[in-house]
């Protein structure tokens, strides 16, 4: 399944004016003298419209992310922002370019408060007005935040830490988000509020690359599907047909666990 | 040709230098916990050993193992009050012991002979200056393989894999029911004690304590630079970093012995080894060793979810629900 | 009983001496509490600092106060190139205590470098106002300690509202914590730390200038301050500028009355008896941070 | 010790010349005097080989640096006799010092003749190969001083007195000895302050000395520390009418140390260049020539310390480790006296040396002899003026 | 296992608010509720990693209230964390050997990683399927795969009262079928189970009783089918 990179979305040929906001192509990459992790993967993300990458434990996804936003340089392929070829800028230049990434697990700053958590998510901003209207939002959104507004981010609980990251990553609007397991460790409530966020991103004609564990939730809410496995990708297409498909629901979509 | 008195001399400090790393590796290499005070335990057994015997007029020999025994009893307290604080507070603890005890055998002269040094009688009043250095020679060689066999029993125990697991993450092996704080004591305290023993020997071997050498900073950051360099994780680490910092430093006293250089060689030394070899000369050698024996990529596993199903189908499969849920493969690299 | 006179002259002369131990254990907190580097060189680099001035004024017979407009500056710059350097290239699980190791390493390098350049003697600057000094409601202030007092009080103000009021504190914090994403909101983290631990070596240059001023220094002095400045962040609190200025002031003072009573040296040790109460009742200190107990 | 054949044969590393081994803080806290010492040793070397060596063989030096540590010292001496075979040993700088490698050379059964350990513990070790190449001991550094304050009128006569002396054998010996004294004349003790050698501030001693309002005051110091001090007082302008510092008013630096503020300050010495013992001029002028400064007293001590060797090696007619060497240079130096640049020296059967010293005071901005009568060069000056 | 009014605040947060529940020996118990209603908190008191403010927690019958964690540890109870932990510079299989805890003196002098130590070791391994990975450092292995090794941890500890926070937050769907038919396999070894999780069908799947936690205290408890349907539950915590 080397040869197996694939385009996933509608057109193959892509127009010199790409019709892709993200476009990863045929990556190779790994952590230090480390082998590599990815080998080979391309993955493309057209505007407005919502990526999910699933697969196993270990399989590269967040790795793509990272290269994805520069945290990660790549030992070869290419990383095109809006048909720019940005392959081995930092994530200041991706950032300014537009990709937004929220981590995978714990990444609040666990000694300052969720206000200044909140507010850091706005570095880039030089606007007050616009920086005022956007912590309103997210309060409204995540009662937690505004809650605890003042208390060190490192004393909330997991599920409310992950919140106030995503609210955190809500205080920019970029054109690419990239969202490591954004609904890990919430409870349905917020995972409902999460899901809802990254529709209403995509409908704002923003490109998400989303990685899930809740595939089947994601892959509902996704346009296209991308199963990775060791670091290639093994299957690609509409979200819903890979939801249909029954030999990737039993490698990797998990059934519905049967009752007792 | 036999081996001159200041051969002996040579070999002595040496020698001395890996029983003192050895001792200090029973806490950091342990528990990871790094003083940079133990130090400290030294110049209390050296002083404990030198009073016994001045004051207190007991046989050298036995002098040293009441003053061990007494160093051990203090360590319990030292070892409560500074083994609840982790990280960086444990160090200052550390340190802050050192100067603490410097200020107080400087001061308490009446007691300790302050600035003006203990002089500590000779064990074997009639022996020939050559005759004394062989013996000791001999005696420190006895205690670093106690020292050795101790840190050896322990790091195949299960004692010592509880100190192990204390270094890897503490609230976890607490959780596992490792009494984490009774080990990390024990542990501290069989540390002090070699320390205060190899001090004490020292004393009864040279004769001169003086409360600036006794308690120093420096004698404490060499133990942990030896250990380091050698590796804190194995047996000989320490003896190994003994042998290659003992000779750098009579080397470049012999070069360069009119300037204060050592300390740079020293400061030098231990700077290459904190950011280049943490885990010590053996780990790094084996390291390279094994990158020229296995070639390029290698990783844990590099199986994709459907080979490892199958193989897991047909191996050990256990029941039909093992068939079904396979497994993400290992790591991809 | 030492007289009234004495007493207050002994306030006074504390006052003096925790303004300094204030600005240097304030470098050594923000290292410390805002960067979890434990480093033993700062007390190097302030007997670095103090070397300097004293060189620039024996060979220039400059004030030394005018030897800050280089110092600082080359401090900082190399405290960004010592954090760039060294301290990035250690693993991030084992900092703290990797990082003792690094800057001991680096203390003993800088004070074998000294002694090397300046040989073990005691040196001291001699100014025109050494032995200067006026009437202070009956006690007696020597303007060198004065100028030394000063500049410590105006160096902690410029921190403090750095650190508590700047987008670059609040940066500088943010990175420390979670490098990656802080990077992903747009921070130059590499930039940020560096210039946090620049700031903390020209605090270091400011602090040895005016130590220099008016005591005797030599190369091996700076073991003499590692362990007070030690116990005095331990004892504000790992990581809080107030709580360190606040417990060097308080045992300054201590020091110097006790100092009434007894000898120099045992003086000293209220330090340290100072820092295992602080362990024994409140680990934390006594002006830290609620999480500070997990350093 | 190891047997060499005695007489001619001397060690095997340079056929001829006879090999002196010393080992010297040219590093750490005692460097300064260390190097001072060294300076001393060198220019004995020069003066005695430009004469024809001793015993007709050139005189060699083999320096090693112990880092003013007492670990180094003891493995320097040990390497010097058990290694190199050295001939011969000077005695290293500072107390702290002395009294372990004289053991190692005692050890050797070698002689130990020594320029630096002047307090009383070194001479209470019971060394027999021990001798004190200076004029007195610490405790004895102020003897003319204390009689020349006893005798003065009771009306005259300070009424108390102010002690600080450091943590140091010798320093604390000087003050000490002189405290003793005015202490059994009467003369009460109002401050007694010891401070240990890397003492910085000395704010808090200086207010205390301050507030007694001592009439003298009393300095058991090296040479910063010293500086350091009665810069300290000067700050909280305090105006003793007696005040001795012993060693850092005679350090060439002193007056600029302490901004020329230097009017009426003591200090005892053991040594002047301007001494007209035969050997000394002869040693000034020469040292001179080739370290391009008249020398002070460590230099003096050290060059004193050849010159004491040279005796005994000229007298006993034979330079090697050879024990019976070593004890003939030890039972003759035991018995006899020795011409050198401060003076004709003599030791008890403990290694003391019995002469006094001098005391120096700085008068119009120079530092004159003004005790004991014999040797003085103006009248010492009292009260003292303002500093 | 149960507890009587225990409470935690911190600071101005009160983290557990008198929370008397009790589980069921035997039987695989799971404990749910909005992020932040405490049931890590709770989990810390119970296993001592924590103190209480105040209440009381008794296991089969004995205190053990204000134990020090390793005392609880040793009465039987293991637990997993939120965010999974493991001894991540040791390997695999020392991971599971450091969780041997002896008891006499004898014992903790004695070799580790004996034969049978070491065989019962790898049975568990081998029942994870990740028996291959045995001697890799375990900070090398994934997320999903750090989630097994810690289980497999737990389960060498031998306890009988086995809580587990989390066990399927951010592991693959696949994987959690496993774990689901491990805890059903132990479960009729006899072994009692807490599961903290907020995959609802894992939850109404695997457990037999369900105790629903809010702002602190319990707000229902009930076999699945009922919590499923109780109206407090759906509005405090399933936002319907
Ligand atoms: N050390 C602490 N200091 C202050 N508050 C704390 C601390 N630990 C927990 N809390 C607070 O206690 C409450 C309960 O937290 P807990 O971690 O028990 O929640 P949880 O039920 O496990 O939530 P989640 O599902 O998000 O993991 C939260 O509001 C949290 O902010
Ligand atoms: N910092 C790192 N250093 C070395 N190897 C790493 C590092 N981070 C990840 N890896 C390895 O790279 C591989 C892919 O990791 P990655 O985090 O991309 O997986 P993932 O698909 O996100 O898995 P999960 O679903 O568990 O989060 C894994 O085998 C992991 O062990
Ligand atoms: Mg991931
Ligand atoms: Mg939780």
């Amino acid at each position: 399944m080397a040869s197996d990179t694939h385009t996933n979305t509608d057109s193959d040929s892509a127009s010199p004016a790409s019709p892709f906001l993200l476009e990863l192509d045929d990556i190779r990459a790994g952590y230090g003298r480390a082998a590599l992790v990815l080998r080979g993967l391309t993955v493309q993300v057209p505007a407005g419209a919502i990526v999910c990458l699933v697969g196993p434990n270990g399989a590269g996804k967040s790795t793509v992310l990272k290269v994805a936003s520069g945290l990660l340089a790549p030992r070869s392929g290419r990383v095109l922002v809006d048909g720019a070829d940005l392959t081995g800028h930092g994530p200041q230049r991706m950032l300014a370019a537009g990709v937004a990434h929220v981590l995978q697990g714990h990444s609040v700053f666990r000694e300052m408060t969720v206000a200044e958590n909140v507010l850091l998510g706005g570095y880039t901003l030089r606007d007050k007005q616009l920086i005022a209207e956007r912590v309103e939002f997210v309060r409204d959104l995540f009662p937690v935040v505004g809650e605890r507004w003042t208390s060190l981010a490192g004393l909330l609980s997991g599920g409310q830490q992950k919140q106030v990251e995503f609210a955190r990553s809500l205080m920019v609007k970029p054109r690419v988000v990239l969202l490591d397991e954004p609904s890990m460790g919430l409870d349905p409530k917020a995972t409902g509020v999460v899901f809802e966020q990254i529709v209403r991103m995509r409908d704002a004609g923003t490109a998400v690359l989303l990685v899930e564990q809740n595939a089947r939730r994601a892959l509902e809410a996704a346009d296209t599907g991308c199963v990775l496995d060791l670091g290639r990708v093994h299957v690609s297409g509409p979200a819903r047909e890979l939801l249909a498909d029954p030999q990737l629901g039993e490698l990797y979509l998990g059934g519905r666990p049967a009752r007792r | 040709m036999a081996p001159s008195p200041y051969e002996i001399t040579v070999g002595i400090a040496i020698l001395n230098y890996a029983v003192l790393s050895t001792s200090w590796n029973f806490v950091g290499g342990f528990t990871g916990y790094i003083s940079l005070g133990h130090g400290a335990f030294a110049g209390l057994g050296a002083y404990g050993t030198g009073l016994l015997v001045t004051k207190a007029e007991l046989p050298p020999f036995a002098a040293l193992f009441v003053a061990a025994a007494l160093v051990a009893a203090l360590a319990v307290p030292v070892g409560y009050a500074a083994l609840r604080v982790r990280g960086a507070s444990f160090v200052i603890v550390s340190i802050a012991l050192v100067l603490i005890l410097l200020l107080v055998f400087q001061s308490w002269a009446s007691f300790t002979g302050g600035s003006r040094g203990l002089v500590v009688p000779r064990p074997f009043p009639g022996m020939l200056r050559s005759e004394h250095h062989r013996t000791f020679y001999f005696l420190f060689a006895a205690l670093l393989g106690v020292a050795l066999l101790t840190w050896w029993i322990i790091d195949r125990s299960r004692f010592g894999m509880g100190l192990k697991a204390i270094r890897e993450d503490e609230d976890k092996a607490q959780s596992l029911g490792t009494p984490i704080f009774a080990y990390k004591l024990v542990v501290f305290v069989v540390s002090a004690t070699f320390t205060s023993l190899a001090g004490g020997l020292y004393a009864l071997w040279f004769g001169d304590l003086d409360p600036v050498f006794q308690f120093s900073i420096l004698s404490g950051a060499y133990m942990v630079l030896m250990a380091l360099l050698g590796g804190v994780r194995h047996l000989y680490g320490p003896l190994l970093g003994a042998l290659i910092v003992g000779y750098a430093l009579e080397y470049s006293k012999v070069e360069y012995g009119d300037t204060p250089l050592h300390l740079v060689v020293a400061g030098l030394l231990l700077g290459v080894v904190v950011m280049f070899m943490p885990d010590g000369v053996i780990p790094a050698a084996t390291a390279l060793l094994a990158r020229f024996r296995t070639s390029g990529e290698t990783s844990i596993r590099e199986v994709t979810a459907a080979e490892l199903k199958e193989r897991h189908g047909q191996g050990n499969g256990t029941d039909e629900s093992e068939v079904r849920n396979s497994e993400r493969s290992g790591s991809g690299g | 009983m030492p007289s009234t006179s004495l007493i207050f002259q002994s306030i006074v002369l504390g006052v003096l001496l925790g303004g300094l131990y204030a600005l240097l254990a304030a470098g050594l907190t923000l290292y410390f509490g805002v960067m979890r580097v434990v480093m033993i060189a700062h007390s190097a680099f302030l007997i670095l600092a103090a070397y300097l001035a004293w060189y620039a004024h024996r060979e220039t017979g400059i004030d030394p106060l005018l030897t800050l407009v280089a110092t600082v500056p080359l401090f900082f710059v190399a405290g960004v190139a010592m954090q760039r350097l060294l301290l990035t290239r250690l693993r991030p699980a084992t900092l703290t205590m990797m990082s003792v190791l690094l800057t001991f390493s680096v203390a003993l390098t800088i004070e074998g470098l000294l002694g090397y350049a300046f040989s073990g003697t005691q040196r001291r600057i001699r100014l025109g106002y050494s032995s200067a000094g006026f009437e202070f409601l009956g006690a007696r202030i020597a303007a060198v300690k004065l100028i030394a007092f000063g500049m410590a009080a105006l160096a902690l103000l410029g921190l403090y509202v750095l650190m508590k009021h700047s987008r670059f504190g609040q940066a500088l914090r943010a990175t420390i914590q979670q490098r990656e994403a802080a990077q992903l909101l747009g921070i130059d983290t590499d930039r940020i730390a560096g210039y946090g631990f620049g700031l903390g070596l020209a605090t270091a240059a400011v602090g040895g200038t005016a130590l220099a001023l008016d005591t005797t220094i030599y190369p091996s002095l700076h073991w003499h301050w590692i362990g007070p400045l030690m116990a005095i962040i331990v004892v504000g609190g790992l990581g809080s500028v107030p709580g360190a200025a606040i417990a060097a002031m308080t045992l300054g003072m201590l020091q110097s009355l006790l100092q009434l009573e007894l000898s120099t040296t045992w003086a000293q040790t209220v330090f340290y008896v100072a820092l295992f109460a602080t362990l024994a009742f409140r680990p934390q200190g006594f002006f830290g941070g609620r999480l500070a107990q997990r350093f | 010790a190891s047997g060499c054949a005695g007489g001619s044969g001397s060690g095997d590393s340079s056929d001829d010349s006879i090999v002196i081994g010393v080992s010297l803080p040219l590093t750490g806290d005692f460097s300064e005097p260390g190097k001072g010492v060294e300076r001393g040793y060198k220019a004995w070397a020069k003066i005695v080989n430009d004469k024809g060596g001793l015993l007709g063989r050139k005189v060699e030096l083999k320096i090693l640096d112990d880092q003013s540590n007492a670990d180094r010292v003891v493995s320097d001496y040990e390497q010097l006799i058990g290694r190199d075979e050295v001939d011969l040993v000077f005695g290293p700088f500072s107390t702290r010092l002395v009294v372990p490698s004289a053991r190692v050379a005692e050890e050797y059964g070698m002689l130990f003749v020594e320029p630096a350990g002047a307090a009383p513990e070194v001479f209470d070790q019971g060394f027999k190969n021990l001798f004190y190449a200076a004029p007195a001991v610490a405790n004895d550094h102020y003897n003319h001083l204390a009689d020349h304050i006893l005798a003065l009128p009771a009306g005259e006569r300070p009424k108390s007195v102010a002690y600080a002396a450091m943590d140091d054998p010798f320093a604390q010996g000087t003050a000490y000895g002189l405290k003793e004294k005015l202490e059994k004349g009467g003369i009460k003790t109002v401050v007694d302050e010891v401070y240990p050698p890397n003492t910085t501030d000395f704010g808090s001693i200086a207010a205390k000395i301050a507030d007694s309002k001592a009439d003298m005051v009393v300095g058991g110091s090296q040479y910063q520390d010293g500086v350091n001090l009665i810069v300290a007082l000067q700050q909280l302008d305090y105006q003793p009418k007696m005040a001795a510092f012993s060693t850092a008013p005679t350090e060439p630096e002193f007056a600029k140390a302490i901004g020329n503020k230097t009017e009426g300050i003591l200090a005892p010495t053991g040594y002047t260049q301007k001494a007209d013992y035969p050997s000394n001029k002869e040693f000034v002028e020469r040292y001179t020539k080739q370290f391009g400064k008249a020398p002070e007293e460590d230099e003096a001590n050290a060059y004193t310390t050849g010159q004491v060797v040279a005796a005994a090696v000229e007298a006993a007619d034979c330079a090697s480790q050879d024990p019976e060497c070593q004890s003939k240079l030890i039972d003759w130096l035991r018995g006899n006296e020795v011409e050198t640049v401060v003076g004709p020296l003599k030791w008890d059967d403990k290694g003391r040396p019995q002469s006094a010293h001098m005391i120096q005071q700085w008068i119009d901005g120079e530092i004159q002899i003004v005790l004991p009568e014999a040797q003085k060069e103006a009248d010492l000056v009292h009260p003292k003026p303002a500093w | 296992m149960a507890t009587v009014g225990l409470s935690k605040a911190f600071g101005g947060v009160t983290a557990l608010d008198s929370a008397t529940v009790t589980f069921h020996h035997g039987k695989v118990n799971a404990l749910i509720g909005p992020n932040g209603s405490g049931k890590t908190t709770f989990f810390n008191c119970v296993t001592g990693m924590i103190r209480p403010d105040a209440g009381r927690t008794t296991y089969r019958g004995r205190d053990i209230t204000r134990k020090p964690p390793h005392r609880i540890a040793r009465a039987g109870i293991g637990r997993s964390f939120q965010l999974c932990r493991v001894f991540p510079r040791m390997t695999v299989l020392d991971n599971l050997l450091a969780a041997v805890q002896p008891s006499s003196l004898a014992g903790q002098l004695a070799r580790a990683g004996r034969r049978e130590e070491t065989e019962r070791a790898r049975g568990w391994l081998s029942r994870m399927g990740i028996e291959h990975l045995e001697r890799a450092e375990a900070r090398q292995l994934s997320w999903g795969q750090q989630k097994l090794l810690e289980l497999a941890g737990v389960l060498m500890s031998e306890p009988e009262l086995i809580l587990l926070d989390e066990p399927a937050g951010g592991v693959n769907p696949a994987l959690i079928n496993r774990i689901c038919d491990l805890v059903r396999e132990l479960n009729a070894e006899g072994r009692t189970f807490l599961i903290v999780e907020h995959n609802m069908d894992l939850v109404m799947s695997l457990s037999d009783h369900v105790v629903v936690f809010d702002r602190g205290r319990p707000i229902a408890e009930g076999p699945p089918s009922v919590i499923q349907s109780d109206e407090r539950v759906l509005g405090a915590y399933l936002g319907v």
